[in-house]
């Protein structure tokens, strides 16, 4: 495949990759629910099941079955990539991913593999339920032998997606919804599949180190945009992966700026955020502040917009966060 | 007291409307969020409900559960409200569309996670075992739901502790976008319940009369200590998955079919039969048109729930 | 080539006498950590292998999975060894008795959690539909999985599909302390398949004919196309769940009748009937007495497993 | 009930409390595998069925169905105490946990409830599989809405249970097979039950703060008393509510000694740990030292017992991060 440019979607990009891994993968299969007839709920799976036949199905709403399905597949040398439709539906079948596919290469010692990428969406929206409004990437992080993205550009569904297809441990690629239906941009295609791992610093500043993924991208450069303006410069690193995580681009960035802030849209305790900020303050980096960990306060997440709003870290609550953080006196 | 048929057909059109109006709301940018109707399936909900003993028996179902809500005596302001995201709706905007409740009215609410609700009803019946309430629980699903563990687990406890709870399976064929036809091996899937050890019946669930007797035979049972019961009750989506749900996945002709024997049609041949007129069945839909739209007229003015209070309740205390 | 009943009757000798050695080191605490035997249940493992084609056909078990690696095929030392905790152990020590796997021999290991295998059989099965394999893949579960979610959506999706696999039912009766039949509705569980749309049967799973017979033709019909097939092989636990379990529950008498038809008792009497004698039966026994008793000591000089290593292959890099 | 003494094992406690529940809370009822004819497969909950007769009884090896019957029990005003025989088995039914418990109290804004305690016992045994191995009690505090406790003694097993099954929130006990068995000792029985929440620190010192739970407060203990005669003192915090967790408590003590280290057996990247850190990191407590957390490296958890000792922290991993924290020059 010859690198190209081509403009799409975050949607169109995921799309893009898993046609491009079905092409060049061929022990690839995908399935989930709603992913082949009609193309999937949010049509991210669209033309794959026409281009690719029967390797594209839909299943039962099963999601032990699915993932299950995904582990004994991928054991036989298969290269499952499956949906669950939102990570809220995770938990009705984590045992999949925790007990059996993270544990297929350790027990095996490296013979047997479960080289299978499970996409999903997660992430709130105005009038979106209880159930269908987390953000668990916390959940999975903390599984050894499990591989967790979260791709916040459509350069990065497409190339998190295919790093996630191509490496041999069991890859999460947590998408987000309100992405899907962004503007198109211009993004490279059929360049080489990444290794996966590394960070992406998306703004760069010497004030304070902003690191963050997901949906928190954006706003989190918008805010660092206005900070600017205000004279205050900030490094906004987008972890992209989760695990691997890049300590050492963000421990570097630190110890430059001294100050960390952690930007994500889960619930904060025990949020993957403190892990990051302990592990810059294990490793060390001397810091001029306190760090600070902006997302959700620890509830459940409302449907009603006006309650969402009060819940949800947004532009402004990280542009306080942070002018709070740089004009601290310690 | 049996509700007669009049009753179920002004308790259709109330739901019928009121899922209308729901749309209507939501394409005009009121509502926020998914919005899953039971336009076509309300005669599940309206008989259900009948064949209840409605001072002590408790029902569980879906996101497409507004029929429920109705039918088990929910204020429609107060399910508008919800729905609009209102500080006066049924949860205070916190369930919206797709996870309300309302447990004054024994309804002890939607549920998003498919099949997940089917183990509550297990646990309310299981609680009536030792409250002295007598209770039986209905917890309604649909077809999909019967391929969540969540749902055979249920069953198989209720069986096996024989417990008073009616599963009222709402088959209307499709699994979001998914006919259930190509996701089972069996399409008969009331047989399920001789796996569990109880009795599986299916049903007309177009039919309002058909399902109140199904649901209080069931219901008897169940008060008998005869244990659960399946019920599935065969209907058909005449809408969208979700609202916006262009349905490219349907044959041609599907839906125009379905609609020769929907709830309110067949229902409205029966009362013309039983001596009623166009006149009286008309004016039954009006008064409730007009009930509708003064629900949502209400609820409408209401103001948005307080940011305030965004974080109240999540713990006790 | 179909094996015959003395070739099953030096299989179930082997693993009986591997499981009494592993009980014995488990007693004089050279095991650690919890041990199943399938004591009483070895025709099931010994006859199902004799129905697949071991070149293609895969086999995934429970934590009660001994029988099935030794009649895989796998390295008897190399089994104690890994029960043992020692490096060269069939998973290096990492798995221990409860969740080991030979790949080399197409045994996808056994499984700690209930049910949890049986999706596996799905993937493997499907996966033999694009890999040229015509893989069968047999999947090994206990009475109590049977309440399992993931053993329903496994068969439901094995069903919907047409997916070729065996579903192997041992019912023993127990789910760990409590008797199966106080915890479903109905006790005929091959019953479930039912509802599946494939066929279950219910057969002596103290014949390892039976089962071989049982396996080789659910075998051939799942390699034509035919779908899976739920086997329910009755048999009985000998022994506790574990290595230590008193067996308090379990009815006076229960375990002595069981032993009257046990799977060596009524093979012995067959095969005497088929003209072989005492003493040539007699040294199948010491053959495998020899065999395992060499093996143990084997695995007992072998080293632990190597502390330095212990952080490999959680990642593939 | 009048308080009194008594001498009991750990599981002794345990089943005290239980009595003491379903004796004086006649809406508790109690179910889960094994529990009530065979007593529990640890003997934990012998006798409650001669007892108390129907109120506790047997289920079907249907995790899901266990969790999803207490929701719906006690959403009827029932105080379902259920057994998850061990934390990792409750994968199979997260969602009940997640998306159906923590939601009840928050979705009805307080007029339904769901007072359930579900006991569950986790950690490392040798031999034990890595299926029944996990310390997952960092799945659970990240989720708003459940509460969390890990009792390390014979006289918490009793207590925190007791509060747990009187608490109105949806709680979870995370008991320890190691400790089922342990030496007898006198407890206090009969008194008022306590309120959740609270820490309690077991050995006073002045140069270390040590946070820990569960199967690491003895180890802890041990290797304070090591560090002790070699003139450095440690206060050993067990934290025992990891929800709601005592910040106070730690903030306190680590504003006293300049250094924190938290100690547990879960694996390390996002275990409840770095969020111990970053509590007290984020809330500006001074430190003379970076905090070490010291947990199980990032692995899958092996059976043999050789390679076990080499994953989880023992009185001597312990004592050797405690003395290069000491002797660490900033
Ligand atoms: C566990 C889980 N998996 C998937 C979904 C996404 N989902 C929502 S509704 C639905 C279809 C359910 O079909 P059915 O049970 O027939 O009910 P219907 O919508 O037809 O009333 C799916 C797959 C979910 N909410 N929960
Ligand atoms: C999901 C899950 N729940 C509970 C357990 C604990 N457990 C281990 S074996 C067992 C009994 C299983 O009974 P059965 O399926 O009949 O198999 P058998 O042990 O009789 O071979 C139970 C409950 C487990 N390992 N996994
Ligand atoms: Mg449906
Ligand atoms: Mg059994």
């Amino acid at each position: 495949m010859t690198a190209e440019q081509t403009v799409v979607t975050y949607g169109g990009a995921v799309n893009a990759a898993l046609t491009r891994s079905l092409d060049e993968r061929t022990e690839t299969i995908l399935f989930g629910e709603d992913v082949a007839l009609p193309g999937g709920v949010f049509g991210i799976t669209k033309g794959l099941q026409s281009s690719f036949g029967d390797r594209v199905f839909d299943t039962p709403i099963s999601e032990t079955a699915i993932l299950g399905a995904a582990v004994g597949a991928a054991m036989m040398g298969r290269r499952p990539i499956v949906e669950i439709m939102w990570m809220d539906f995770t938990l009705v079948a984590m045992d999949q991913l925790v007990n059996q596919a993270a544990n297929v290469s350790y027990l095996s010692r490296g013979n047997v593999k479960a080289p299978m990428t499970v996409r999903m969406q997660q992430g709130s929206q105005p009038g979106a339920c209880a159930q269908h409004s987390q953000c668990l990437e916390a959940l999975l992080t903390h599984i050894p032998g499990l591989r967790v993205c979260v791709p916040a550009t459509p350069q990065d569904a497409y190339d998190l997606l295919l790093a996630a297809v191509w490496c041999n441990d069991p890859t999460i690629v947590i998408e987000n919804r309100n992405l899907y239906f962004g503007k198109k941009v211009t993004i490279m295609v059929g360049h080489d599949v990444q290794e996966i791992g590394g960070s992406i610093t998306r703004h760069r500043g010497n004030d304070v180190t902003l690191v963050t993924w997901g949906s928190m991208v954006a706003p989190s450069l918008e805010a660092a945009e206005i900070l600017e303006i205000e004279g205050v410069t900030v490094d906004v690193i987008d972890a992209r992966w989760l695990n691997p995580f890049d300590t050492l681009a963000v421990c570097e960035s630190v110890t430059r700026t001294g100050r960390l802030a952690v930007v994500h849209e889960a619930t904060l305790t025990g949020a993957f955020s403190s892990q990051v900020v302990a592990g810059v303050v294990e490793a060390g980096v001397p810091l001029v502040a306190p760090p600070v960990r902006i997302g959700s306060p620890d509830t459940r997440i409302p449907a009603a917009p006006s309650l969402l709003g009060a819940v949800v870290p947004n532009v402004s609550t990280i542009v306080e966060a942070l002018r709070r953080m740089v004009t601290r006196e310690d | 007291m049996t509700e007669s048929l009049l009753d179920h057909y002004r308790v259709m059109w109330r739901i019928r409307l009121f899922e209308e109006k729901t749309r209507d709301l939501k394409v005009r940018g009121d509502v926020s969020g998914s919005v899953h109707l039971c336009i076509g399936q309300e005669a599940i909900a309206a008989g259900a409900l009948g064949g209840l003993n409605r001072s002590v028996d408790v029902v569980f179902s879906t996101y497409r559960g507004h029929g429920y809500a109705i039918a088990s005596g929910s204020d429609l302001t107060a399910l508008f409200a919800e729905i609009l995201g209102r500080g006066a709706g049924l949860n205070g905007g916190r369930g919206g569309s797709a996870y309300l409740s309302d447990p004054d009215n024994n309804f002890f609410g939607e549920n998003s996670i498919v099949g997940a609700g089917a183990p509550h009803a297990v646990g309310a019946a299981l609680a009536g075992l030792f409250d002295g309430s007598n209770r039986v629980a209905l917890s309604a699903f649909g077809d999909g739901a019967m391929n969540q563990g969540a749902v055979h687990e249920a069953m198989n406890m209720a069986g096996a502790f024989g417990l008073p709870v009616i599963f009222l399976l709402e088959n209307n064929r499709y699994s979001e976008l998914t006919p259930i036809t190509a996701m089972v091996g069996d399409v008969e899937l009331y047989q399920r319940a001789d796996s569990y050890g109880f009795e599986g019946i299916q049903i007309d669930g177009n039919d309002p009369t058909v399902v109140l007797d199904a649901v209080r035979s069931a219901r008897d049972r169940a008060a008998r200590g005869g244990g659960p019961t399946l019920i599935e009750a065969m209907t058909e989506r005449l809408v969208g998955h979700y609202v916006g749900d262009v349905q490219q996945y349907r044959p041609a002709g599907e839906i125009d079919d379905a609609k020769t024997r929907e709830p309110l049609v067949i229902s409205a041949q029966k009362l013309l039969v039983q001596g009623f007129d166009d006149v009286e069945l008309k004016s039954v839909e009006t008064q409730e048109r007009d009930r509708v739209a003064s629900a949502a007229s209400a609820a409408l003015q209401l103001p948005f729930a307080d940011p305030a209070t965004a974080l109240e309740f999540v713990y006790d205390s």
